[in-house]
């Protein structure tokens, strides 16, 4: 029951939001902020009581018949990964709550409608277990982020959010097409309609049509985890949304793809995804150095951060494909700190643009005299995305690259030099950003304490992750022990 | 014809007598409120009444007719759809001078044809119904003569129409002298027979589908369609769309599957073809149109061609998937039309794109629902156009006709793109102009919100609406 | 008996006749007199058709089209009344202003 | 006593912490006092570890101590733990006193900069890192420690932000290191897969078993650990950093480029020593690597006119020995040199400091002269440094070390004549630069004016440095038999040269060169111009003075290429996919637009067209 009143909170929440906005744009911020607080705080609860409890696959359920019909049923359930990606989007939901305290003054209440209701959409496909309700909160996720990017974006912010609809609308259609064609094949052995995720689990299906479906399937996940060729919507999308946009698109959007992968293409198709191994790999490390490879090159600071998260999913993408205990837990750790250091990147250089009214690297200089916090920050950010040792994103990325080892050594240490060349993009942001004279003698305001608040929550969160991150693994423990028994594990 | 068979008949009786009233109404005293309200106590009663004759179906009225659940459900679909039309219009011509009550005895002998149509079973019927529709549309399409667009829409679809029914007759010709029978069912019998010769049966089918290829603007005979909608006033070009199309998909899904078309493979082979054609066409000509009406003409043409992709699919979950998608598609583009009806002045229709630039800062509600219809067109989830599509891609599915499935996967994607382009002017910041323009009639805003409500109850909750189809064996 | 065969063959040849009238000619009456020729060819098949099989259904098609046929043209003549009143011309081509 | 071991980084850490939250509120006294004081404090627990290490050692030699299991995944679970013995004893004492002194003498060189705080904050977390690298019990935490001094050294270089170059050079610095990390971290990856562990000691026990000597396991092993201790360590070929590194404070340069990181490299190859024992081809490399850098460096170290610059080069080639020791198998005197070179080189930095200050920031040698009178307190020490460097014989410490290098390069089974003659050249090198070095700055006509004496604070440490410089050598033997607990004994073997021998023609070569230099710099100082005059003499002083133009070289093969591509592929070639898709489709609706003329002939024409292709599919399929 606790899981539909996570999303039950944030629907209402959004509305209520629209309607108070009427009276006082604060009210809206308010309630918005209780509202993402309050799921917070369930989620974290239940991650205390029962961290990796649970009799079966899942810790908690809660389902209800939808359309009998055709065996559609309204499932939420939660696991250890779909527990801590919920604990991240509810974190990343707060946190861009408060950066967009004083971002946002137009139409107040329609915007915190939307991001409530994107969270409500991620956190439907997180909770999601019936692949009907599954595809139907993908769909339902797109169209407050389109809105977002669409309506309080930036320059050329209508050509970005029809671009990222309809990459992700096709792409989602294809995994229509391929839900379905599991749904009749699995008819077509068991005599049962059904969208059960447990039911579909093991059906019989020939090696080509199960290659087929699992492509499907891939594909939609790979155009969300931006896969090297189907990645160009990113760079746009994030660069025109505002910061909560931002934050929310890099923190937990890409993260529902990676999601997809873990929770129904390794399991749906074992034997077709094993053979599809080793291309997924080589699209990752692909992804991880032409990710940074255009990071470095851009001077929009903004496209230079979205680039980087290209590389850091790549991390994410062979750390799914090697298959192994080690790279799966290297995989969940890297989204969660990917997430919460892109975030806090994309905090800042919303800040930096509020600020300055450019996101051009070029324009900027010297601000480390001008706001040292922030850039203090910023320099504490840039080096996690580097993945410095001490900081959670190092413990994800070298868990994922010592699991590839042991499946292909030169993937491996190719992906090591995609972790050099992450140190020249993030060196030029600090060095173009924040050092070097002040040549345009910008004169701008420190962080404010609410976005002081923000940047401490997130730098301890990543300290915290990168010196003591085994709660994080503990609770993931079961899924990958489930991940690893399927046929083709090894 | 017993006392059982003028029940049955009990829906259709009334509409006729209804078009009676409502013409001695105007000879007595010519009230435009007054003939709009006698036409809606009239479609409501005849849709009162299917419940009377639904317990007494299936019945064979004549060889002409045959009233079973299929065509009673079809009869409901059409006189609610031409309920909301009536309230649109009213809400739509108060605003225009002149005397508007003609309209609504053509709007009742058009539903009158549709629902002869629905529950045809022999080409006489199929033919009196398909006159008794399109003969009062001339009219309605060329209804405010005083401007010259709805004229030449008028003229062109009445050639047109003519035209294409002249095909179908020939068809139906050709049909009967090799078979030597015009009832559907005794038709399906004949074709199982080795006797019939092939060189008649098959060309007369493909002429009847020229027919059916008009008047629901498939691919290769739509070009007329963008005038027409363009053209007539808002909500008889929703009439158009919606109940036109609807009885005549109805009665080829009943006719199909009753001679067993499927075996057929030529035909099928003709409807494959008329639906990828249709999906593309629509779609690609609609990319970059800044006109709202006639980007709705070119969806609507994609859409047929979804629903010829279900039909292709045989067996009982193309059955539900037509049935449930055409109730999304009479809700989306009735609701669709409603709002360029309500929008519209006395100067015209608002149906250039430049006329919704800012809509949702100047009237957040009828944006929204605008927005709302827009995303069932797409098949977003949370509107019947979802569950719609969803259903469509499983008939596909079920089949395994992955060719036509992905061409609709793709289509639909380039479908987005133009959805969208009228979203953003929704939502882009309006350039001044922040007057709310002209208040909406409460008709058109008590339609809109039946449509809205019934859009939104199908997206979340459709499985009522699914276990009614589901119980309807067609013939 | 009437051949069946040539009879369809006549009545298509006259079909293809009226199709071709209402491609050729510009003039809207001409138009309507070529949907006439086509109206009649279809009579004409359905007339063949019955007395092969010997039954009159055929003939009473031939009724019912004939009453469409009316019903159509007096709607149409009204139509073309009101278009010479507005646009001074019968010439389809000329009162086409919707295109694109 | 032992207990406290986790103190000794734990300290320096909360001290740059408080420093980095708190710091720039405070006043300029007491970032100095937290600085130097929670350094002191790292020192005195350290000290008091020693004595007791050294009075009572543990049973196994050895002391681990486990804070927390870091990660944990299956069979791989490093831990947040400390192993202490007579190895990373010594390291640990050498680092936290040089930078005690260190800091102390920073507290004044970098009075009235305004970023006092964030360069305290910096160096507490630097030296925090290093001592987690040394104390650090397996590979992964090492390698925390290694990428955090990697770190703080690209802070402090680009220190002075406000000049871009300083940013650069810290980038370049950063970036190199790393480079050579990545070869580490490969190495990692092996090791774990094929040995299942990174604790050190186990890894070094499963290595003994599992791996035969000379196996390609082992020796790839080794040539990784190598890559990375080649970056850290500024040996060829990822020396070019070291150089440019000077752009930071000279504190910096003592503590970071000269005393303790660049030595890391030294530590990680003899902790890992059982993998090179096993791999004779590495450990060939690493004394290859070793005499290479030693000439090389030596030889760019004769051209240099920026004082710090010679410093540098200097250390580049000092380490040079210490991997040629570690190449030889003489792990004992390359620790031992490591002690020696902390000392002087530390001394010598700050020395130059202290000129550097009293000359207004001037940096080239040949605009410095006759400071004999003016800075005697530096003069001394400096020498007393230069001789330790150079290798004065009996007196010095820096003799006693080198010398030990030079006697193991010419008895061990895998150095041989070739190698030691090669170390012998070396100190003629080094003496040769370090005299031009003194006789410049020290003697001839004072050329620009004294402004500014040093004060008592860093005069002190450079003069306790200086006591240390001298008698640093006498605990040899001592020192020997403590580093025999933790690290395998020298084997002799070969020529069978005496103890006797090799240091009298280490002498020889020490006072040869301090003669020539003084001949060219003092009697003749236009001699060294004339040499240069001749065609082949100016291309030769170029090549050395750009270290052998191996940073023209990266910075044409690497550097230039990759910021071109970048730079051209700004917008991302594979957007121009998407959007030759989206043209195509534009094309597909100006033509379908075409279709709709609005004339009725044409839409009956359609329809009569549609009908005859559905007829023709009909008749022919």
């Amino acid at each position: 029951m606790t899981l539909l009143l996570l999303i039950l909170i944030l629907l209402i929440g959004g509305v209520l939001a629209w309607a108070a906005a009427r009276r006082s744009a604060s009210a809206a911020r308010w309630i918005a902020l209780i509202a993402v607080l309050a799921d917070f705080f369930i989620t974290l609860n239940l991650w205390i009581s029962k961290p990796a409890a649970g009799a079966g696959r899942w810790i908690t359920e809660a389902d209800w018949a939808w359309i009998p019909q055709i065996g559609v049923r309204f499932h939420l359930a939660v696991d250890g990964l779909s527990l801590l990606l919920l604990l991240l989007t509810f974190f990343l939901g707060v946190l861009s709550v408060l950066a967009s305290w004083r971002e946002i003054t137009d139409a107040v209440g329609f915007f915190h409608l939307n991001l409530l209701w994107i969270l409500a959409g991620i956190a439907g496909v997180f909770l999601a277990v019936d692949l009907f309700l599954f595809y139907f909160a993908w769909e339902l996720m797109l169209v407050p982020m389109y809105f977002l990017i669409a309506i309080w974006g930036h320059e050329d912010r209508i050509y970005a959010a029809v671009k990222f609809f309809i990459f992700t609308q096709l792409s989602g259609l294809l995994m229509l097409i391929a839900i379905l064609a599991l749904f009749f094949v699995h008819h077509g052995a068991t005599g049962v309609y059904t969208f059960e995720y447990e039911e579909l689990l093991n059906t019989p299906m020939a090696p080509g049509a199960a290659m087929w479906m699992m492509l499907g399937f891939f594909i939609a996940f790979a155009v969300k985890l931006p896969v090297i060729v189907l990645h160009t919507w990113l760079p746009d999308a994030h660069t025109e949304a505002p910061t909560a946009g931002s934050v929310v698109l890099a923190g937990l959007l890409l993260k529902t793809g990676a999601y997809g992968m873990l929770r129904f293409v390794l399991p749906l198709f074992p034997d077709a995804a094993h053979a599809f191994a080793p291309v997924a790999m080589a699209l990752g490390v692909a992804g991880i150095l032409y990710g940074a490879f255009c990071a470095f090159g851009q001077t929009d600071l903004k496209r230079l951060v979205a680039y980087t998260s290209v590389s850091h999913l790549g991390f994410v993408l062979l750390g799914i494909f090697t298959w192994n205990s080690l790279a799966l837990q290297g995989a969940v750790v890297t989204m969660i700190c990917h997430g919460i250091s892109t975030g806090a990147l994309f905090i800042i250089a919303g800040a930096i643009q509020h600020r300055l009214h450019t996101r051009e690297m070029g324009q900027m200089g010297g601000l480390w005299a001008v706001v040292p916090r922030l850039s203090g920050a910023a320099l504490f950010f840039a080096l996690a995305s580097l993945g410095l040792p001490g900081l959670g994103d190092f413990v994800g990325e070298f868990l994922v690259l010592l699991g590839a080892y042991k499946q292909s050594i030169l993937l491996s240490v190719l992906a090591t030099v995609g972790v050099l060349f992450a140190t020249f993009y993030a060196l030029k942001l600090v060095q173009r950003a924040f050092q070097g004279q002040n040549t345009f003698n910008w004169s701008v305001p420190d962080l404010a304490p609410h976005e002081g608040l923000v940047m401490a929550v997130m730098i301890v969160a990543l300290l915290w992750l990168g010196l003591y991150p085994r709660p994080v693994l503990t609770t993931f423990e079961p899924v990958v022990a489930q991940l690893e028994q399927l046929p083709a594990g090894r | 014809m017993t006392g059982l068979d003028f029940i049955a008949l009990l829906p259709l009786l009334i509409l006729a007598a209804a078009t009676v009233i409502v013409m001695l109404a105007i000879a007595i005293h010519r009230c435009h409120a007054l003939s709009a309200a006698l036409t809606f106590v009239g479609l409501g009663a005849s849709f009162g009444s299917l419940w009377i004759s639904a317990c007494r179906v299936p019945c064979k009225v004549t060889p002409l007719l045959l009233i079973d659940r299929y065509s009673l459900f079809y009869m409901g679909l059409i006189t609610v759809a031409s309920l909301v039309v009536v309230l649109l219009s009213y809400g739509y011509f108060e605003k225009l001078d002149g005397d508007h009550d003609e309209l609504y005895i053509l709007m009742l002998v058009a539903t009158l044809g549709s629902a002869v149509l629905v529950s045809s079973n022999h080409f006489i019927s199929f033919f009196l119904g398909l006159e008794l529709l399109s003969v009062p549309l001339y009219g309605m399409i060329a209804y405010t003569r005083r401007r010259p667009l709805p004229l030449e829409a008028g003229v062109k679809y009445l050639v047109l129409a003519a035209v294409s029914a002249t095909f179908m007759l020939f068809g139906m010709a050709l049909v009967y002298g090799a078979l030597g029978t015009m009832r559907f069912d005794q038709m399906a019998t004949q074709l199982v027979l080795p006797g019939f010769d092939p060189w008649l049966v098959i060309p007369g089918l493909t002429l009847i589908i020229t027919g059916f290829g008009f008047k629901l603007a498939l691919a290769p005979f739509h070009i007329w369609t963008p005038d027409i909608y363009q053209g007539a006033p808002a909500p008889v070009a929703a009439y158009v769309a919606t109940i036109s199309k609807g009885a005549m998909f109805a009665l080829l899904l009943r006719y199909f599957y009753q001679i067993e078309a499927q075996g057929q493979a030529p035909v099928m082979t003709v409807f494959a073809v008329i639906a990828i054609v249709s999906m593309c066409a629509g779609n690609i000509l609609a990319l970059l149109q800044d006109n709202v009406k006639r980007i709705l003409a070119y969806s609507s043409i994609a859409h047929l061609g979804y629903l010829v992709v279900a039909f292709q699919a045989s067996g009982q979950l193309a059955i539900i998937a037509v049935g449930f998608y055409l109730v999304a598609y009479f809700i989306t583009m009735l609701g669709a039309f409603g709002i360029v009806a309500v929008l519209s002045g006395s100067a015209g229709d608002a149906d250039s794109l430049s006329d919704y630039r800012g809509l949702f800062w100047r009237r957040p509600v009828v944006a929204s629902v605008f927005t709302l219809m827009l995303f069932s067109l797409a098949g977003i989830p949370v509107t019947a156009g979802f569950i719609g599509k969803f259903y469509i891609v499983a008939a596909g599915a079920s089949v395994a006709m992955w060719s036509q499935i992905i061409v609709l996967v793709v289509t639909s994607a380039i479908g987005l793109f133009y959805y969208l382009r009228i979203v953003v002017a929704i939502f882009s910041d309006s350039a001044g102009s922040a007057d709310a323009g002209p208040a909406i009639a409460l008709p058109g805003s008590v339609a809109l919100g039946f449509l809205t409500a019934a859009l939104v109850f199908l997206g979340v909750y459709p499985q009522p609406l699914l276990g009614l189809i589901r119980s309807l064996p067609p013939g | 008996m009437l051949p069946i065969r040539e009879g369809f063959i006549v009545a298509g040849i006259l079909f293809t006749l009226g199709v071709v009238g209402v491609l050729v000619r510009r003039n809207l009456l001409f138009v309507l007199m070529s949907i006439e020729i086509m109206l009649n060819a279809a009579g004409l098949a359905f007339v063949i058709a019955g007395t092969r099989w010997g039954q009159p259904d055929g003939q009473v098609m031939f009724l019912f089209i004939l009453a469409m046929a009316a019903a159509e043209v007096s709607v149409g003549l009204g139509l073309v009344l009101e278009l010479y009143h507005q646009f001074k011309t019968l010439d389809t081509d000329a009162i086409s202003r919707m295109k694109g | 006593m032992l207990g406290l071991l986790w103190l000794v980084p734990a300290i320096p850490f909360a001290g740059a912490l408080w420093l980095a939250v708190v710091g720039p509120r405070l006043r300029e006294r007491a970032v100095a006092v937290i600085g130097t004081g929670s350094i002191a404090a790292a020192t005195i627990v350290s000290l008091l570890i020693g004595a007791q290490f050294l009075s009572s050692p543990p049973a196994s030699g050895a002391y681990t101590q486990t804070l927390w299991t870091w990660v944990g995944v299956g069979t791989f679970q490093p831990g947040i733990a400390f192993y202490l013995d007579a190895l990373s004893l010594v390291m640990v004492v050498v680092v936290t006193f040089v930078s005690f002194l260190i800091h102390l003498y920073s507290t004044e060189f970098m009075h009235g900069d305004e970023g006092y705080s964030r360069f305290f904050a910096y160096m507490n977390l630097f030296v925090a890192s290093m001592v987690t690298l040394l104390l650090a019990d397996n590979l992964l935490l090492l390698y925390l420690g290694w990428e955090g001094v990697g770190l703080c050294s690209y802070l402090l270089i680009g220190f002075w932000y406000k000049d871009t170059v300083n940013g650069i050079a810290g980038q370049k610095a950063f970036i190199v290191t790393r480079a050579g990390d990545t070869a580490m971290a490969v190495g990692l990856y092996l090791l774990f897969h094929n040995l299942g562990t990174l604790r050190i000691q186990d890894l070094m026990q499963a290595a003994h078993d599992h791996w035969a000597v000379g196996s390609p396991l082992a020796v790839a092993a080794g040539l990784l650990l190598l890559g990375g201790a080649v970056g850290k360590s500024a040996q060829l070929p990822l020396q070019t950093w070291l150089p440019d590194a000077m752009a930071g404070p000279t504190p910096t340069s003592a503590l970071i480029h000269a005393a303790t990181m660049v030595t890391a490299g030294v530590y990680l190859i003899a902790r890992t020593h059982v993998v090179y024992e096993l791999a004779p081809a590495a450990q060939f490399a690493v004394a290859m690597v070793g005499i290479l850098t030693l000439l090389m460096a030596g030889c760019s170290a004769l051209t240099q006119w920026d004082i710090k610059r010679v410093l540098a080069y200097s250390t580049i080639s000092q380490i040079g020995y210490m991997f040629l020791a570690l190449g030889v198998g003489a792990w004992g005197a390359a620790i031992f040199h490591f002690m020696t070179h902390a000392f002087f080189k530390a001394l010598l930095f700050l020395a130059s400091g202290i000129v550097i200050e009293a000359l207004h920031h001037e940096h080239n040698i040949f605009r410095m002269g006759g400071l004999r009178k003016e800075l005697p307190v530096a003069f001394w020490t400096f020498l007393a440094g230069g001789c330790a460097l150079a290798g004065l014989p009996l007196i010095t410490a820096g003799f006693y070390s080198k010398d030990l290098i030079l006697w193991s390069t010419a008895n061990s089974p895998i150095g041989g004549a070739l190698l030691w003659v090669g170390g012998l050249i070396g100190v003629l090198f080094t003496s040769l630069y370090t005299f031009r070095l003194i006789f410049l700055v020290f003697f001839g006509d004072v050329k620009t004016p004294v402004s500014h004496r040093p004060g008592m604070t860093m005069g002190g440490p450079v003069m306790v440095l200086a006591a240390l410089a001298i008698i640093g050598g006498f605990v040899k033997g001592s020192f020997e038999t403590l580093m025999t607990t933790a690290l395998p004994p020298f084997h002799e073997a070969g020529l069978g040269v005496s103890e006797l021998v090799s240091s009298t023609v280490a002498g020889v070569a020490f006072a040869l060169g301090l003669v020539v230099a003084w001949y060219i710099w003092v009697l003749h100082p236009a001699l060294a111009d004339q040499a240069v005059e001749f065609s082949g003499g100016r291309l030769l002083h170029r090549f050395w003075f750009s270290d052998w133009g191996m940073d023209w070289l990266y910075d044409r093969l690497l550097v230039r290429p990759l910021v071109w591509a970048a730079t051209i592929n700004k917008n991302d070639v594979i957007d121009s996919i998407y959007d030759g898709i989206a043209a195509v489709t534009t094309t597909f609706y100006r033509a379908a637009s075409l279709t709709e003329t609005g004339k009725l002939r044409w839409h009956a024409a359609w329809i009569a067209g549609g009908t005859v292709v559905t007829l023709a599919i009909v008749m022919l399929l």
